[in-house]
Formats: structure tokens, C-alpha cells, sequence
């Protein structure tokens, strides 16, 4: 039997939002090793997007020197990703789900990110204390190139 | 959301090996048009303005141009 | 005055060859914030490959699981760029910088790794301990693009 392809990366960078772009083109790039469709790489990358900028915006509320943290890794053609930030975290997680909330009406926020990672991928996972931080875990089965095909 | 979803996935089922080979040719026609252009090499973010994306997407998808994007593709091709 | 754009990032990946693709996006799209020429870039990408390949296939001697980090520095238009693995090491630096030089003829290896190094990047220098493994570190002032219009 073929041997299941498994890799990670881990990168770490502060918290400035001149860096959402590279994140999320890091993670993407990682990703290509399993030469996903389009359309599953573009759902990786807006996940990212919205996950670091959640981070710089809420967790770090903007300071420049925080440090955000993402693991990703590959088994198979199941893609995790770990997204955290060592901020100010969330008290009400229920409540920081649902679609249109939002802390920062003032930053014209759309309150859509955590309800855009739900929509795109298959688990959404995010655990946050108080004055620890925030780590999002979010997971995408890629469909293989065969199932594609079957569609 | 189903809105934003349909309009991100216009790119439907295209592997992402093929779609960035396509984007990587642009770049380069993009490239040798704003060098006759400028009299000068340009910048990475002058030819991601000209085509409407970041300069790290432009570095992403040139990688493409280079070797196979994946394992999969020397498989299945 | 402006204040001098300085950023950071680091990443962490195992010795595999399929991530050398990976490792030099990741850091060509994190110098492009710079706003390198294109040359600049293919100049970066080239040395991130060069010493990639060498942590795999000589710090390593291809074993999977040994780590890479690779971390990007940039302050105002200077990039600094750390590779280092935690493997076999090398015991004769001066040789092992000699044009041709090569520890591994068997593998069709040219030994141009570090010359090609030296000639794209402005420092080159090699820490490494037999045993403990081996740091490249390489730096390139990049011209900014106002410099590069005067040529
Ligand atoms: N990393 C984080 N750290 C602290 N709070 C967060 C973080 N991510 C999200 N939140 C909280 O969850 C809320 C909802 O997030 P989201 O759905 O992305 O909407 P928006 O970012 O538009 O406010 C945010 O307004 C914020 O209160
Ligand atoms: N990361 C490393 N760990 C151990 N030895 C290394 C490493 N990088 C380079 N070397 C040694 O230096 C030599 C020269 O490297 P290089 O110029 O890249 O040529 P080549 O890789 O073609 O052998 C290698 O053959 C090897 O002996
Ligand atoms: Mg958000
Ligand atoms: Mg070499």
C-alpha cells in the first residue's frame, strides 16, 4: 500500500497587518504539495486572512509586536491549521461565532470571519482564555483528484 | 455567504498546478511589456499593480513556472 | 523622518526536498514587501534553495525528520536570511566554501552551492560545529527602486 504523505511547517511573525498577505500565501503555497483545486486553495487562503487579521485587530488590538504563531499541517489530503496569538483572547466564544458579531462596530468590521472559516472549512475549532490568547484550529479534508474527477 | 462563496470559487474545479502556470505566463508578458515600457527592470510590486494582485501572490505563482506544484501531478498526469 | 520598515518571520519545517519549493516562496514573498526587482527575488529564491538542499541532503544526509528553520529578517532595504539545521555539520568551512568542492560526487553534486551563494548575496557566513549542525547566514542589501532608476 502507498505510504500517506505527511509534512507540517510552523511560522511565527509579529502581529503588523503587512503580514496577512505573506501568511496567507505561505500556508498556500505549503498547501500546493497536494495540488488542490483552485477553489480549495482560495477557501485556505481567505480562512488565513481572517484568522491573522482577527489576531492583529482583536488579539493584539493593533500593537505591532505581538507574536502570531500558525502550524499547518498535512495527512493525506486532510489539511490542519493552527492559527494563535498570545492576546487578549476571547471571554464569550459562543457569542464571538455568531454570524454579524462583532467587538469593533467602529472598525466597520463585518462580524463574518468566524462564519466564513465555518463555511470553508470542515471543523472550526477555537479555544481562548482571557488575557492568554486565541488559537483557531481549523481543519479541510481536500477532495483527492479522483473524487474530483467522480463529481 | 453564499454570495461571497460563489464569487470566490469562480475557478471551480481548476487544479491549482495548471491555474498558476497560466498566471505565471502573464506575469512574465507583464514583465517584458513594463520593462520596454519604463527603460528599466520592474519592481514586484509594479507588475502586481499592473495586475491587480499582491506582490506575494505574485511571488507564489511563479513558483509555478519551476517544477511540478506536487506529487500528485507526476501521478496522475 | 520616516521611521525604517523592519519585520521578521520565522519557519520551521522538516528536512524533506519537497518543502525547498515552500521555503523559498515563504521567504521571496516575505522580502517582497520590500519591493524588490523580480531579479532580486530570483537572486533570494535561488540561495534559499541552495542552502535548503544542503541542510537536507548533506546536515541531514536525507533523513525526514531532522528540523529546518529559516529566519527572515528585513530593515530598511537590507534583508538578512538565517538557514540552519541541526545536522552532521561541516569540519573544513574553508574547503567546503571552495568553488567545485564537493562532499558528495556520488550524488552528482556540483559544489557551487556556496559560490553561487557568495556571488548573489553581499555576507556569507557559515557557523557550523561537526556534530552540532550547521547556520548559513546571508544578507543582501537590495537596491531600492530609486537607486535602481539611476542605473
Ligand atoms: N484572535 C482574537 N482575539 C480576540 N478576540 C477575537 C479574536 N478573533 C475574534 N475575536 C472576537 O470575535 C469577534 C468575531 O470575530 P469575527 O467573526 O472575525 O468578526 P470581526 O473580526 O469582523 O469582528 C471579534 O469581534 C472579536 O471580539
Ligand atoms: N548544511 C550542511 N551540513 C553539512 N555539510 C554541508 C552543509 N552545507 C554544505 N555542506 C558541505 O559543503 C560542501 C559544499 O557545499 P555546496 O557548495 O553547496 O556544494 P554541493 O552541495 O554541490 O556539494 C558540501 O559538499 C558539504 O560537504
Ligand atoms: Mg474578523
Ligand atoms: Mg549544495
Amino acid at each position: 500500500m502507498k505510504q500517506v504523505h505527511s509534512n507540517y511547517m510552523e511560522l511565527r511573525f509579529p502581529s503588523r497587518s503587512e503580514n496577512e498577505s505573506f501568511a496567507r500565501v505561505a500556508v498556500a503555497s505549503f498547501v500546493s504539495q497536494l495540488d488542490p483545486t483552485m477553489e480549495e486553495l482560495t477557501d485556505i487562503k481567505t480562512v488565513v486572512s481572517e484568522a491573522v487579521t482577527n489576531a492583529v485587530i482583536h488579539g493584539y488590538e493593533e500593537k505591532e509586536d505581538g507574536i502570531i504563531t500558525i502550524r499547518t499541517e498535512i495527512v493525506g489530503s486532510r489539511v490542519s491549521i493552527e492559527i494563535r496569538d498570545e492576546g487578549v483572547g476571547i471571554r464569550d466564544i459562543d457569542q464571538a461565532r455568531q454570524p454579524l458579531f462583532t467587538s469593533k462596530p467602529e472598525l466597520e468590521r463585518s462580524g463574518m470571519g468566524f462564519t466564513i472559516m465555518e463555511n470553508f472549512m470542515d471543523e472550526v475549532e477555537i479555544i481562548s482564555e482571557p488575557g492568554r490568547g486565541t488559537t483557531v484550529r481549523l481543519v479541510k479534508n481536500l477532495k483527492t483528484p479522483h473524487q474530483t474527477m467522480a463529481n | 455567504i453564499g454570495e461571497i462563496q460563489r464569487f470566490l470559487r469562480d475557478d471551480g474545479m481548476v487544479k491549482v498546478s495548471r491555474s498558476l502556470k497560466e498566471l505565471a505566463n502573464r506575469i512574465r508578458k507583464v514583465k517584458d511589456d513594463l520593462t520596454k515600457e519604463l527603460g528599466r527592470v520592474p519592481t514586484v510590486s509594479e507588475i502586481a499593480a499592473e495586475m491587480g494582485v499582491s506582490p506575494e501572490e505574485i511571488v507564489f505563482a511563479q513558483e509555478a513556472n519551476r517544477t511540478p506544484a506536487s506529487i500528485h501531478e507526476t501521478v496522475y498526469e
